[in-house]
């Protein structure tokens, strides 16, 4: 346990993010369907998230970071607001009879 | 008199020569905007701006002559200028053009009466006259190929006038070469002026002070320039082009054969033979040679499928791309009388073919006769317009007292005195006889035939064989160019100016 | 008033206005071209005092910098400002014409106003992070624009140009963490002055090159922009050819020259350099080969972007003077482009309202009827050809000379045969306005419609050929970064 | 009081090219033709009134011009210039059928100017300027008619003048070159390279017809009206001669090296000439083969001047050779023209009187020019004599056949002599030719004419005696006895037709 406990968590979610990352980019690359893709980019965007949290972490008896914390705030806003549009357009997309 | 010359100059100053670009290009710029209908106001303007202009150009003459210096620079990017600046070589080449233009502009008024969209054709019309006189009047290669393009740019919507096919497609190649050529021209000037920085023209060259290494350089762009000026000056085989552009209106052709597009090649040849890279430093980088060969070639070549041509347009259109070829050939010879006879054939040719044009468009407008095989007993039928046409052929062969002798008699004796008379001679000769040989059955067809019916006779013959202002210009430049030749040896002629170029070109 | 607020004023002009024109719907024309004259106006009156006053730092709100949002004009910055806020004025006043009794005409204007704020605030931005948000806001503004097209076609370009803006956000946004996780600031002076050659800083640079060619639909990255600008409303193809694109190679810029400027190698150079030519060879021979006016203009973007591109393996071996000659010729491009796509852009939408299509074979009769406006297309084209007088001529001449300087003559091969290409293309367009098709009966344009298409045309000709010089001068004030 | 100005002023100088000039301009159809003769009196006048030595410069012509008279130059402008007033004369009724009328004036008027301009011209560009006026306006004068011969004729014709001026540009532009000027004044003692020489001599040869380079001279008289042929014969061809005198500089070394050349193919001409024209069965191109056979003794006498430049007696026979052959070819073909449109027997009669001129029988002008030849041989060409004695005897033959082909035309056509020309003769055209032949007889006159010479006379009297045995009919075996009773019986049936015609017409 000696070893696990080595083991940064800050590295450990700084990982994960990363790897949600490459998911997500895989995800949005290789769908063809519009959905899918915006599901991907959130997934993308998740892995961001949780990479900018983890940067935010200065150790146990350290305030985290504020920053970061912001940037997450103001890049979920970015996030939803852009998947809203994405899905009204998808759905437009849906509705639309000409050609 | 003379005062007021002295307060004309004083109150244009320094800027005539921006003054005289913009003279045409304004008026095209507004003639663009007149109603196609409104014949009289499209025609004012027209004339008056050619009036204009070449007052202008008078004033300037003078101020030149009187040893004013007239000189107008704008920085338009870090070393880079754009400059215009009137020497003896410019002014040549200037009051050619702006007097042409003033000849042409009635003629074309003439001449397209009637037909369709003339306030494009004018409005571009103008603008080519001022690229024209732009890049004679350009004080550095930068300023020169910025109208060159210019020139390009403006010629072609008068090439693809008619909006046929055939001429929507001679203006393509009319574009897909000189664009070409225009392209490598600007690589070419653009690394001569890496290497030898700000490229103004001088008298006598600027490029003999550089350092041996940059010789082969030099030497490669050369071949460079001269391809992209060989394009419009219709060096074979880079002539493609000319032939089939003739199917533009005949004023177009006119002034595509006579004063801009091709002439603005040789023009441009000349420029860089002399003034850039100096015609003594040309010899020794050793490309004198192989440009006088091209321009032999050419005009042997074009003179032998003119031959061939039953058209009468075409034919005249290889006849430029042999012509034009003899200011190359005078400009590839070492020596001032060969320089001499480059340069003012440049005038003299222009004066020559644009008289064929006109006639050529004579007979086309006013009887619808194309090809020569049609022109049986014209010469009855339109007196003066055959007469015209029959001093400017005997010019293109050289024929005394037209002008085409004396460019002739200059090359011969440059010839003689750069000591290669042994191939240049022959090349005049066969070029004589092949000149001889394309235009006198035209001319013998014409007098000595009995006339058939014509294909389409437009005008009635009134008072004159057709419409004034077709009949006048070919009659007008007939007689210059017929005075150029009998009063070569006047002050102010072309062939004294040509003298006066050339001793400042030999250091 | 307090010079720096016109950094403020630039920004929060055309964001009002957006606010205005929402709530005020029946007046958001209005509203709409008046904030966009003001805003042109504050834009010159920033590139004076940046002129005067050197660069100008603002922090918003009083927050220091490294905490809240930081505002930067420099040279560069407020030519950039200045051009977006010109070809936004010159598409404003051609809007109100063009929207006039349409449906989306409501929908317009507050989302235009808001892609003048996004970019404005994306040239002005101080910090990296601000880049981020204005750079979502740029992407989506420009996509719900481009679905006012409300066709299938306008939709699906819609939505993949949103989708591509988002990963290219994404890509952005991870670089970023990976450089705050590094330096632990998000101010780009401050970055530029921290870096470290290692492989974070290798990786943040390459996330953000990727992200951002995607945006600017660098070769091979370019498959969304064609359908995306070619589908959208006039006004709006235009700022997206003109503008939008040219924010994203602004960041390129600023980043490559600035804040990575350790980092970027020849080698690197090159590559990005062998990029660009492509684009220019494929862009240009897809402009040919393309049977619509619009889908010509947009593949031609592809290849102008290309041109710009390769100014950076040059950039990176020349010094001195000539470097700094050489950058200016780049703005000056990037500026030519800015304002002859936005002409032609403009002028295709002549046509298409016009002709009801806009298949080059069949615009014979319309360009013919059309004199001032195929007059337009043929300014633009000059340009984009890059024939004098255009700032395009000047670019080429200088991007030519520098290959020639540094010995890298396989530039000017691409050069050549880009132009040679693009002559072809525009010329084969122009070639139908000497068309023997029956003339269609001459209609009557709004001026207010080709106006500042010609004048957007004017300017990139004549205004930058010949009236450019100052530029340099300019971005003589340029910023903080490596030489500049 | 004008008249002291207009002599002072080199203005008749002035006048003579300039004045054919104008009128081919502006003549009117109605007293157009009366123009012809007049343009050439002021060459005349000048000729006559004009000092040796008179020059006017005009500096701004072409390369810089310069007109003016030499010894030579008056000799050649009065050949010239009295030919073309008459030949003017002869054409002012005497239009060439099927021609248009007008444009036979201006191309007459134009070649006259031309003409009178190398005459009077004293550098080289307003003598090529005239040569080629001349050479090219003589075009429209051959192809007068639109017939298939005049075509071909005129075509070929052209060609070869356009060549001559071609080469002969060319020489210029090499003699210029060499010699930094364009003042034949400054040919004078001057060397020049011998492709310069080779060069004019070649463009000029062909104006000259050296052998090889004579096929258009043949063909151009058969085809051209009578006029145009007395032109060409007389004086147009001469532009040769005086070419090579004007810009090869004699005594120079290049020069007699090329002259060496002149003098034996003047002689391979003389006789070339008449080989080919004995062959001839046209009477006009049989004295077009006797012009290229004169023209050879012309271009032989050339290449000895140009090999002695001080030899004044070979130039005075040169030039009284020229005049000569100028004046006497000239009446032939006028008198030709005038016989085949009345074919009348007188007119015969005067032929033969000018042929036996042009042969050089004593008292004649062909007798004071080959005398003076003669007498001007120069030592080391004395055997050519013998050359010349044969030349004679060639040109006897050949005359004996030109008069035999005359009596052949009229038998040809002599049944049908009104039905053959639709035209009589002008008067003008009588009154041209009666004056050029008065002259013609008497103007040796002027001159001391040679001491009577057996010698002289005798390749004349042999020829003579050949062509009378060519010329008589068969001769019946049993010869003179049985010709005198054939005669005989031919006289008196004549007679009885004659009285049974006569009676005919009484009873009527």
């Amino acid at each position: 346990m000696v070893g696990l406990s080595a083991i940064n968590p800050q590295f450990l979610y700084v990982c994960a993010g990363i790897f949600l990352f490459a998911i997500g980019l895989w995800g949005t690359w290789l769908h063809a369907h519009y959905v899918r893709k915006i599901i991907s980019l959130n997934v993308m965007g998740a892995g961001v998230f949780l990479t900018l949290i983890a940067v935010a972490y200065r150790g146990e008896h350290l305030p985290p970071d504020p920053v970061p914390h912001a940037l997450v705030l103001t890049g979920i806003v970015v996030a939803v607001s852009a998947t809203a549009l994405a899905l009204v357009i998808i759905r437009r997309l849906e509705d639309a009879t000409d050609e | 008199m003379n005062e007021l010359l002295n307060v004309l100059t004083e109150a244009l100053g320094k800027n005539l020569p921006l003054w005289i670009v913009l003279s045409s290009f304004s008026v095209g710029l507004v003639i663009f905007f007149v109603q196609e209908s409104s014949h009289r106001l499209r025609t004012t303007l027209n004339l008056l701006a050619a009036v204009v202009k070449l007052a202008l150009v008078g004033v300037l003459l003078w101020g030149v002559y009187h040893g004013q210096v007239y000189e107008v620079r704008w920085v338009i990017a870090p070393n880079l200028e754009l400059l215009l600046h009137a020497d003896a070589l410019s002014m040549l080449f200037v009051t050619l053009s702006a007097l042409l233009w003033l000849v042409t502009t009635v003629y074309a008024i003439g001449y397209l009466e009637h037909s369709p969209h003339r306030s494009r054709f004018f409005g571009f019309f103008s603008l080519c006259v001022s690229a024209t006189v732009g890049l004679a009047l350009a004080g550095n290669l930068v300023t020169f190929v910025m109208f060159y393009e210019f020139l390009t740019l403006a010629t072609y919507p008068l090439v693809a006038h008619k909006g046929s096919d055939e001429a929507r497609k001679a203006a393509r190649l009319y574009l897909a070469y000189t664009f070409t050529g225009g392209l490598l021209l600007l690589v070419a000037v653009v690394w001569l002026k890496s290497i030898a920085g700000p490229l103004t023209f001088v008298q006598g060259g600027i490029l003999d002070t550089l350092p041996a290494e940059t010789h082969s350089a030099l030497r490669w762009i050369f071949l460079l320039m001269i391809v992209g000026l060989g394009v419009k000056a219709a060096l074979v085989p880079l002539h493609g082009w000319l032939p089939k552009a003739m199917v533009a209106p005949a004023p177009v052709s006119a002034l595509l054969h006579a004063v801009a597009v091709v002439k603005a090649g040789a023009f441009g040849i000349v420029r860089v033979v002399y003034d850039v890279y100096g015609v003594e430093f040309a010899d020794v980088l050793g490309v004198l040679v192989p440009l006088g060969i091209v321009a032999a070639f050419t005009i042997v070549y074009g003179s032998t499928l003119a031959l061939f041509q039953d058209e009468l347009k075409k034919r005249l259109a290889y006849s430029t791309v042999s012509q034009v070829s003899y200011i190359v050939l005078g400009t590839a010879i070492l020596g001032p009388l060969a320089t001499v006879g480059g340069i003012v054939h440049l005038v003299h040719q222009g004066l020559m073919k644009i008289t064929l044009f006109f006639a050529a468009g004579n007979y086309a407008e006013t009887l619808g006769i194309h090809r020569v095989s049609q022109m049986n007993g014209v010469g009855k039928r339109m007196p003066l317009t055959t007469l015209a046409f029959t001093l400017g052929a005997l010019g293109m062969i050289g024929i005394p007292p037209m002008a085409g002798f004396i460019s002739k008699w200059y090359l011969g004796l440059g010839a003689l005195e750069a000591g290669v008379l042994l191939w240049v001679m022959p090349v005049l000769i066969a070029s004589s006889l092949l000149n001889a040989a394309y235009f006198l059955p035209i001319l013998y067809r014409a007098w000595f035939l009995p006339a058939d019916s014509w294909p389409d006779e437009h005008i009635q013959a009134q008072r004159w064989e057709t419409h004034g202002m077709l009949l006048w210009p070919p009659v007008i430049t007939a007689s210059l160019a017929l005075l150029a030749g009998l009063f070569a040896s006047l002050p102010f002629s072309p062939l004294e100016w040509a003298q006066l170029i050339t001793a400042r070109e030999y250091k | 008033m307090n010079e720096a607020a016109s950094v403020v004023w630039v920004i929060s002009l055309p964001l009002l206005g957006a606010l205005l024109a929402t709530v005020w719907r029946q007046y958001a024309a209005t509203i709409g071209w008046v904030s966009s004259a003001l805003t042109a106006g504050c834009a010159v009156w920033l590139l004076w005092v940046v002129q005067r006053a050197g660069v100008q730092e603002l922090a918003l709100g009083g927050w220091e910098i490294g905490l809240g949002i930081s505002l930067y004009a420099d040279g560069l910055a407020a030519v950039m400002v200045l051009m977006s806020s010109l070809v936004v004025l010159g598409c404003s006043v051609y809007a109100r014409h063009y929207f006039r009794a349409q449906r989306q005409h409501e929908l317009f204007w507050p989302l235009w106003l808001l892609l003048a704020t996004a970019l404005n605030a994306l040239f002005l931005a101080g910090d990296l992070f601000n880049v981020y948000v204005t750079l979502e806001l740029l992407g989506i503004s420009a996509s719900a624009l481009t679905a006012l097209g409300a066709k299938r076609a306008a939709l699906r370009a819609a939505l993949r140009y949103l989708v591509v803006g988002l990963l290219g956000s994404m890509l952005y946004l991870m670089a970023i963490t990976l450089l705050y996780a590094a330096y632990g600031t998000l101010n780009a002076v401050q970055i530029a002055e921290a870096l470290q050659v290692d492989p974070l800083g290798w990786a943040a640079l390459l996330l953000m090159l990727a992200g951002l060619a995607l945006k600017m639909a660098l070769f091979p990255l370019h498959f969304w922009l064609p359908p995306a600008h070619s589908n959208a409303p006039a006004p709006v193809s235009a700022a997206l050819s003109a503008l939008v694109v040219k924010a994203a190679f602004y960041l390129v810029v600023r980043l490559w020259f600035e804040v990575f400027a350790p980092l970027t190698t020849p080698l690197l150079a090159n590559a990005l350099g062998a990029l660009g030519a492509m684009a220019v060879l494929w862009g240009s021979w897809s402009a040919l080969r393309a049977e619509r006016l619009k889908l010509l203009a947009a593949y031609s973007s592809v290849a102008q972007l290309g041109y710009l591109v390769m100014f950076f393996p040059l950039l990176a071996v020349l010094e001195g003077e000539a470097r700094q000659w050489l950058f200016g010729a780049m703005v000056l491009f990037a500026l030519s482009h800015a304002f002859a796509k936005s002409a032609l852009f403009l002028a295709a939408g002549i046509l298409l309202q016009y002709a009801g299509h806009d298949r080059i074979r069949e615009l014979s009769g319309t360009t013919q009827a059309l004199p001032l406006t195929t007059f337009v297309i043929a300014l633009a084209g000059i340009a984009l050809v890059g024939l004098p007088p255009s700032g395009a001529f000047l670019g080429k001449w200088y991007l030519l000379d520098a290959a020639f300087k540094t010995g890298q003559w396989w530039w000017v091969l691409v050069l050549v045969a880009g132009s040679l290409l693009a002559t072809a293309y525009v010329f084969r367009l122009l070639g139908h306005a000497f068309g023997h098709l029956p003339a269609v009966k001459r209609p009557v344009v709004a001026a207010t419609q080709e106006i500042p298409a010609l004048a957007l045309a004017l300017l990139a000709t004549f205004g930058l050929g010949l009236g450019a010089m100052s530029l340099w001068s300019w971005l003589a004030h340029t910023g903080t970064g490596a030489g500049l | 009081m004008l008249q002291p100005v207009l002599l002072e002023l080199p203005f008749l100088l002035l006048l003579a090219p300039l004045l054919p000039l104008c009128f081919a301009l502006v003549g009117n159809d109605r007293i157009g033709q009366w123009l012809l003769p007049v343009a050439a009196l002021p060459a005349l006048v000048a000729a006559f009134v004009l000092p040796v030595g008179t020059s006017v410069a005009l500096p701004w012509v072409l390369l810089g011009a310069q007109w003016g008279l030499d010894a030579t130059g008056q000799v050649f402008l009065l050949v010239t210039a009295l030919l073309w007033l008459l030949a003017g004369l002869y054409s002012v009724s005497g239009t060439p059928a099927g021609a248009s009328w007008w444009r036979f004036r201006v191309f007459f008027l134009l070649t006259l100017s031309g003409n009178v301009l190398l005459v009077i011209a004293q550098d080289m560009g307003s003598f090529f300027l005239g040569f080629a006026l001349m050479g090219l306006a003589a075009y429209g004068l051959i192809a007068q008619q639109a017939s298939v011969t005049t075509r071909r004729a005129g075509r070929i014709y052209l060609i070869w003048t356009v060549l001559g001026e071609v080469l002969l540009f060319a020489g210029a532009v090499f003699t210029a070159g060499a010699i930094g000027s364009v003042y034949f004044s400054e040919v004078v003692g001057k060397e020049l390279p011998l492709a310069a020489v080779i060069l004019v001599t070649l463009g000029l040869g062909i104006k000259v017809a050296l052998p090889g380079l004579h096929v258009w001279l043949p063909i151009a008289h058969g085809a051209a009206p009578p006029a145009v042929s007395a032109l060409l014969s007389g004086v147009m061809v001469k532009a040769g001669i005086l070419g090579l005198l004007r810009f090869l500089p004699a005594g120079a070394a290049s020069t007699v090296w090329v002259a060496e050349w002149l003098v034996w193919l003047g002689l391979v001409g003389a006789f070339y000439g008449v080989v080919f024209g004995l062959r001839q069965t046209a009477p006009k191109v049989i004295l077009a083969y006797s012009t290229m056979s004169q023209l050879g003794v012309l271009t032989l006498l050339t290449g000895l001047g140009l090999q002695a430049p001080a030899d004044a007696a070979l130039a005075m026979a040169l030039l009284l050779y020229v005049a000569h052959h100028a004046w006497v070819k000239g009446a032939l073909f006028l008198g030709v023209g005038l016989f085949k449109q009345t074919l009348s027997w007188w007119l015969l009669g005067v032929l033969v009187v000018l042929a036996l001129v042009l042969i050089g029988v004593p008292l004649t002008s062909g007798a004071l020019a080959k005398g003076s030849v003669k007498a001007a041989l120069p030592a080391a060409w004395q055997h050519l004599a013998l050359g010349l004695w044969l030349s004679s005897l060639a040109t006897t033959l050949l005359m004996g056949r030109f008069v035999w082909s005359l009596w052949r035309y009229r038998r040809q056509h002599g049944g049908a002599a009104s039905h053959h020309t639709s035209t009589s003769p002008g008067l003008t055209q009588w009154l041209g030719w009666a004056i050029l032949v008065e002259w013609v007889l008497w103007w040796p006159f002027l001159f001391a004419l040679p001491v009577f010479k057996w010698w002289d006379v005798s390749p004349i009297l042999l020829g003579l005696g050949m062509v009378a045995l060519a010329l008589l009919p068969r001769i019946p075996a049993g010869d003179v006895p049985v010709l005198v009773a054939h005669t005989g019986y031919r006289g008196w049936h004549w007679v009885r037709q004659w009285r049974h015609k006569h009676r005919r017409f009484l009873s009527n």
